[in-house]
């Protein structure tokens, strides 16, 4: 089905990025400057939702902006890869947004415009990643992330923001262009092509030795999927306000990074080119490491968020690995993830925020009975972490399971077992935490005052956690999404 | 230092000799100096400008562009040493 | 007048307007706004005008007092020469207004003078993108050198001395250009460009032409603070009055390299040039090391125009490897950086003459929280540093992109490695900054949005054009495909 | 031996008045450079130099104020903005009447008196641009560089 | 040995003019002294006048004045003519060194009254207190 050429991709990435002019215009005014952010993220929503229909026929819209060099435009394309991560994106930067104003306001947070607005602009970028129809488009967009992110890292200003801020930039920005981008004119010298294409544009033209350099330049070069050894961002970017935490480090900016490594295995290199060289083994082998050292570190954290950071690290290289295996069940699994884990991790963070919000509480060890407290929190947090997990009846089941099939077809056993350890510590890191909240008995004296956090916060965090509930009764839409963005429905 | 200074000096020097070695003996009437333009030059300058100093019809005229330069080289002499010491009396008053 | 002089009248105008301003502007200063920026958008405008008929018509063959060359002196105009006549007369401009400012500001008294000499130094810079006659290009740097000692003099404390070592080296580079013109014109017998490309590949007299090629070459790095060749470049620069600065840091260097293109290509062959493989090799080393080292030692600086003359180093390390890759994508994307960096340089620079007019300094100390006291300015500068870092869309990624491109098609991975490694310093070295301005000092407790009490912006005057650049910085990024397709493609030879 | 107290500046009677003899015949001599460098050894730069020279010569004998009686500074400033605005408006002219830049004989529509003969006018009225400038530029640096810029009493 | 020295004697100008020449390019960069730098730098130049004037020379030519009449009548044979070229190019060489020493006098003289002294090594001893 030929594409149809459509103003509306890019309307919907410029939609927050100019709305980023009349929050920061607003600024005297709190509550015109919110429902600016709500409006905008209901419009962004609409529009990337309109264009669904026509993408799961098969089709897809393009918008050319400037054609900058020689067989590379700027380009945009909606197709169901990207249909995936934008609806999760925008989805979830609604709630977030009604997040964070509860969030902001309940804690008086300085410099407030500036948050909002930096966050506009890093939802445009996160779009345009997924809207991208060529690997420079999503060089660009993605190095507008990182920039527009890295306020939002800082944002307390103090000595612990700055040097965090100053890691970010470190690990984001010197692995783009020290890595990621001299992959990308290597590419492009060896294809004369950066397009997206089904099957990728090296097939035959490149040796398997630059094949296998080409891979862990572009694996370590899109650093935000934090793959191992190039993690240590994400823990120190815990520093910035739950919110961001919750939507960017647990859903746009790292998927950005695995939705990138997406990109280059399906449509760059090209699976059967990869298949070919035998270079599967070598993407599962580096994300199979990063599950376990990650679920590993993740048991030793107090820090809720922290904990909650090397997990999120652990669950990206789930991604990597179903995508590694290179087989039409693992691939599936890692994309369908992409989305499961959204969900559930983003209600995890929420709900560490609301903890915060309600009790001023940052560690895992001070946080006994507050279960009954705050429970409806608790019950939204036990289940994001079921999902997370992977167990039935909740969406990340049906992610891992996959995963797993894939693993069992490719009689790949030293998967299998990883998979399975790995879910286990997932559980060992996770069920303590409730367990304190509900059953631990709350130390004389404290959190007597404690209650619910605000509404705004609440209803997010259990809207989140009832949809990743529902994804797994109605994953039809995603599953075919995910078909045809691997070509194989 | 000034063996540096030295070194280089010398390494200079020795290259400029070293070009020297295709170049015609000296003086020689049939070197392309004095057998490609010149004679042209001073063949019809008299007529083309009717000026008999031939030195002051290209100066003035073939290349009149490069003199009208040359004038204003002198010319931003004289005001670069203007500006450059005349900051004095802002200083003093 | 007349359209076959327009390209002159771009020249001529700025110098009569000079002496103008020389003449009635000593005793009322009211003229010498007027006449600069006058003059200046004339040629804006007419440099515009013979970029559309080279582009229409092709190459112009003009000679000087009407002697069809090579007896009178040529001048060409061909797409490049039209381009970097654009370039300089839109750089001169936007420069002039803050110039203007800051001149007033620190020069009093003295303005007709700095801007005689600043209006015959842009008509000197417009007659060395145009001549096609190798002496009259030794003139043509004379002036430009002359007027750029005299400008730079004009600071205050070191600058004299600063400007002293800068005559020195000036004179040497000119002088080593005058005598590969000597031995050329001993050789070929005319001094005209095309003519000399035409009559050396005839002779065989590989030793003079050798020696020839290289005092040329090594003259104009000189002039170009190429590498090893680079000592004179911080100090003039960072000494010179901000007027001068904010106008000769863009343009100098890189009208020399276009120099180092226009006699590579168009005087000598590149036959003739790229013949030892040794030197071509030499030389990429040479630029990478200038590139590494340059924004090394950007990274020790603690003032921020400082830091950026050592910036210029380094891209001009990137300019030099880019035409000595000497293929077509390397060319290319040198080609474009002139363009791209000059209008960096330029915005950066704008920044820095902002920010001393208000508060005398630009330490790095004293740019803390800066971004609350001159928002405008600082976005700018954040714009310029993205730029330079090489962030697309941003057009400083483009040429970057076109130069690591080249040097994986020569093989010439040190060069590649540079390039990167000095985009990663300048990461640092550009957030180091922004850091400071923004996330900066909240030592005084007010936590809320803009600091409008304390808000202390430049003038209008200044921004306007600091503006204006940041935003080219963007239109240029997205304009790269069709500036290569209609301009940068004509210039690169069949050899390439 | 002067007298310290003596206020009359510069050097003693014989140069004083050797100079003043040799002045005017120095500027004659310096015109005759000028205009008669068609036909000798000569020109704009040459001629420029001895009449700045002749000026030099006062100021040497005198002092920089002395010799700023004959040439003022206002003079000196119109002198050279003049010499430069003549060479350069003599192109802009011949480039104005539709001819190419510097090319004298277009002037010819201006004054008909035939192309040639007007090439030879042209570089004579260059020539003489030129030799306003020398002149003036010369003296002009003699004053600063003997005064550090005071432009007052020299060496 | 033949062929050398019959070399040189063909070319001694050259060998002057790179002699003249490198003495004063170490000056300009060896010295210590600014205004030997600067007196350098004019005997380099002076030596790089010397060099294209002896470009121009012509066995057997005469200064580059003509007759005017007879050279209109029968034109001129262009043997008995030296180069005139060169001389051209020097005079404005000539007028661009006077210019260079001009400006660079003055920068002296600021530097002078900014550290009170021409000594490169002092004004750097000054400048690092």
């Amino acid at each position: 089905m030929t594409p149809t050429l459509s103003i509306w991709p890019l309307i919907a990435i410029l939609v927050s990025l100019l709305g980023a002019l009349p929050i920061m215009l607003s600024a005297r005014q709190p509550n015109l400057r919110e429902s600016w952010t709500i409006l905008i993220a209901l419009v962004k929503l609409s529009i990337v939702a309109s264009l669904l229909p026509g993408v799961l026929k098969g089709g897809s819209y393009v918008f050319t902006i400037a054609q900058v060099l020689p067989g590379v435009p700027i380009e945009l394309r909606v197709d169901a890869l990207g249909m995936i991560f934008a609806l999760v994106a925008s989805f979830l930067w609604l709630f977030t947004s009604i997040y964070s104003i509860g969030y902001m306001r309940a804690l008086d947070e300085h410099a407030q415009t500036r948050y909002f607005a930096s966050f506009a602009v890093a939802i445009s970028a996160t779009i345009g990643i997924a809207f991208s129809a060529n690997l420079l488009t999503m060089y660009l967009f993605y190095e507008m992330l990182s920039l527009s992110t890295y306020p939002l890292v800082t944002h307390h200003q103090d000595a612990e923001a700055r040097a965090s801020g100053r890691k970010y930039l470190t690990y984001i920005l010197g692995t783009s262009i020290g890595l990621a981008l001299p992959a990308m004119i290597m590419t492009y010298a060896a294809a004369g092509t950066l397009d997206f294409t089904q099957g990728g544009i090296l097939a035959g033209k490149a040796s398997p030795e630059l094949l296998a350099l080409l891979l862990v330049l572009f694996l370590f070069g899109f650093a935000k999927a934090g793959l191992m050894p190039f993690h240590g961002w994400l823990p120190a970017a815990m520093v910035a306000p739950t919110p961001v935490s919750s939507f960017l480090h647990g859903v746009a900016v790292v998927k950005a990074g695995v939705f990138a490594i997406f990109r280059i295995i399906f449509h760059i290199l090209g699976p059967e080119t990869l298949q070919l060289a035998h270079l599967g083994s070598l993407i599962t082998y580096i994300a199979a490491v990063t599950i376990l050292v990650a679920s590993l570190i993740a048991l030793t954290q107090d820090s809720m968020k922290r904990r909650l950071a090397y997990s999120t690290i652990g669950q990206l290289a789930y991604m990597v690995l179903g995508a590694g295996m290179l087989s039409a069940t693992g691939m599936l699994g890692g994309v369908m993830h992409l989305a499961m884990h959204a969900f559930g991790k983003i209600t995890l963070f929420f709900c560490a925020g609301a903890i915060y919000v309600a009790s001023k509480k940052k560690n895992i060890s001070q946080m006994n009975g507050l279960g009954k407290r705050m429970p409806i929190t608790y019950l939204a947090f036990f289940l994001g972490s079921l999902s997370i997990i992977g167990m039935p009846p909740l969406g990340g089941f049906i992610s891992k399971w996959n995963m797993l099939i894939g693993a069992v077809e490719g009689e790949q056993l030293v998967l299998i077992v990883v998979l399975l350890v790995s879910s286990l510590l997932n559980a060992a890191y996770f069920f303590p935490i409730v367990y304190r909240g509900f059953f631990a008995p709350a130390t004389d004296g404290e959190g007597d005052g404690i209650k619910e956090a605000p509404l705004f916060c609440l209803i997010p965090l259990s809207v989140t956690a009832l949809v990743s509930l529902a994804l797994f009764f109605f994953p039809d839409t995603l599953v075919q999404l995910a078909r045809m963005a691997l070509g194989t429905w | 230092m000034k063996g540096l200074a030295l070194l280089a000096t010398m390494v200079t020097g020795a290259l400029l000799l070293y070009g020297t070695g295709d170049f015609p003996p000296w003086g020689d009437p049939q070197d392309p100096a004095s057998t490609y333009l010149s004679p042209v030059y001073i063949e019809k300058a008299v007529e083309q400008t009717h000026v008999p100093n031939i030195v002051t019809a290209i100066l003035g005229d073939y290349r009149g562009y490069d003199t009208m330069f040359e004038t204003v080289v002198i010319y931003c002499a004289g005001m670069a040493v203007l500006s450059v010491l005349r900051r004095n009396r802002e200083d003093e008053e | 007048m007349s359209t076959p002089n327009l390209h002159l009248f771009v020249l001529v105008v700025p110098l009569l307007s000079a002496l103008a301003v020389n003449l009635w502007g000593r005793n009322n200063r009211q003229m010498i706004a007027p006449l600069v920026l006058g003059s200046l958008a004339f040629s804006v405008l007419g440099s515009i005008v013979v970029m559309g008929n080279v582009l229409r018509h092709g190459t112009i063959s003009y000679t000087v007092g009407n002697w069809q060359p090579p007896f009178g002196i040529e001048l060409i105009i061909d797409p490049l020469s039209a381009m970097m006549m654009v370039l300089i007369s839109v750089v001169a401009l936007l420069a002039s207004f803050s110039s203007l400012k800051s001149a007033e500001q620190e020069l009093p008294g003295r303005e007709a003078f700095f801007f005689t000499l600043y209006l015959i130094l842009i008509a000197g810079l417009h007659g060395l993108v145009l001549t096609g006659d190798a002496f009259n290009l030794y003139v043509l740097l004379e002036i430009t050198s002359i007027t750029s000692y005299g400008l730079i003099a004009m600071g205050r404390g070191r600058a004299a001395l600063s400007s002293f070592n800068y005559i020195i080296m000036g004179t040497i580079g000119a002088c080593f250009y005058l005598l590969g013109v000597g031995y050329i014109y001993i050789l070929t017998g005319t001094l005209n460009m095309a003519d000399i490309a035409r009559i050396l590949p005839t002779l065989n007299a590989p030793v003079a032409t050798t020696t020839a090629i290289a005092f040329v070459l090594v003259g104009l790095w000189v002039k170009m603070a190429f590498f090893p060749l680079h000592a004179w470049l911080p100090n003039a620069y960072s000494h010179a009055p901000t007027g001068a600065g904010t106008m000769v840091a863009p343009l100098m260097t890189k009208v020399t390299v276009y120099l180092m293109i226009r006699v590579i290509l168009n005087v000598y062959t590149p036959a003739l040039v790229f013949t030892h493989d040794w030197v071509t090799n030499g030389v990429m080393w040479a630029a990478a090391i200038a590139i590494v080292c340059g924004s090394a030692l950007a990274l020790g600086q603690k003032d921020l125009r400082r830091m950026l003359t050592y910036i210029i180093i380094a891209e001009v390390g990137y300019m030099v490897g880019g035409v000595f890759l000497a293929n077509s994508n390397g060319l290319t994307g040198a080609i474009l950086h002139i363009v791209n960096d000059s209008l960096m340089t330029l915005c950066l620079f704008l920044v820095v003459a902002a920010i001393i007019y208000r508060q005398g300094s630009v330490s790095l100390d004293s740019l803390q929280g800066i971004f609350r006291r001159m928002p405008i300015t600082m976005a700018a500068f954040t714009l310029g540093a993205f730029a330079m870092i090489g962030v697309p869309p941003t057009c400083g990624f483009f040429s970057k992109w076109y130069l690591i491109l080249g040097g994986i098609d020569g093989g010439h991975w040190e060069f590649v490695i540079a390039l990167v490694v000095s985009s990663l310093i300048n990461v640092i070295l550009f957030f180091r900054i922004i850091e400071l301005a923004y996330f900066g000092s909240l030592a005084d407790g007010e936590h809320h949005e803009h600091g409008s009490t304390e808000r202390h912006e430049a003038p209008w005057w200044m921004l306007k054009p600091l503006v204006i650049t940041a935003v080219l910085l963007i239109v240029v990024g997205f304009s790269t495909g069709p500036l290569i397709n209609n301009v940068i493609s004509l210039i690169i030879p069949a050899g390439f | 031996m002067r007298d310290i107290n003596e206020h009359t500046p510069g050097e003693d009677l014989i140069i004083k008045t050797a100079v003043r003899l040799m002045v005017p015949f120095a500027q004659l001599f310096g015109l005759y450079v000028i205009v008669h460098g068609h036909y000798s050894p000569g020109g704009g730069f040459q001629g420029g130099v001895i009449l700045g020279a002749a000026f030099i010569m006062l100021a040497l004998a005198f002092d920089v104020k002395t010799s700023q009686q004959y040439m003022t500074i206002r003079v000196n400033t119109v002198f050279n903005n003049l010499g430069a605005a003549i060479f350069v408006g003599v192109g802009a002219l011949s480039a104005i009447f539709g001819g190419l830049f510097l090319d004298y004989s277009a002037l010819d529509k201006l004054i008909p008196m035939g192309p040639v003969e007007w090439r030879s006018f042209g570089i004579f009225l260059v020539e003489v641009g030129v030799g306003f400038t020398v002149m003036s530029i010369m003296v002009l640096l003699y004053w600063n560089l003997s005064s550090g810029g005071a432009m007052d009493e020299g060496l | 040995m033949e062929a050398v020295i019959s070399e040189i004697v063909a070319k001694y100008n050259y060998w002057i003019y790179v002699v003249l020449m490198m003495i004063g390019f170490y000056a300009m960069i060896g010295k210590r002294n600014l205004v030997k730098k600067l007196l350098g730098m004019n005997i380099f130049q002076t030596a790089i006048i010397l060099f294209f004037v002896s470009i121009g020379v012509k066995k057997g030519g005469g200064i580059p004045i003509v007759d005017k009449y007879q050279a209109l009548a029968g034109g001129v044979d262009a043997a008995t003519v030296v180069n005139p070229l060169p001389h051209v190019l020097m005079l404005t060489a000539i007028v661009v060194g006077v210019s260079v020493t001009g400006v660079a006098l003055a920068v002296l003289i600021r530097i002078h009254e900014e550290f009170g002294t021409l000594e490169e090594d002092e004004i750097l001893e000054k400048l690092r207190q």
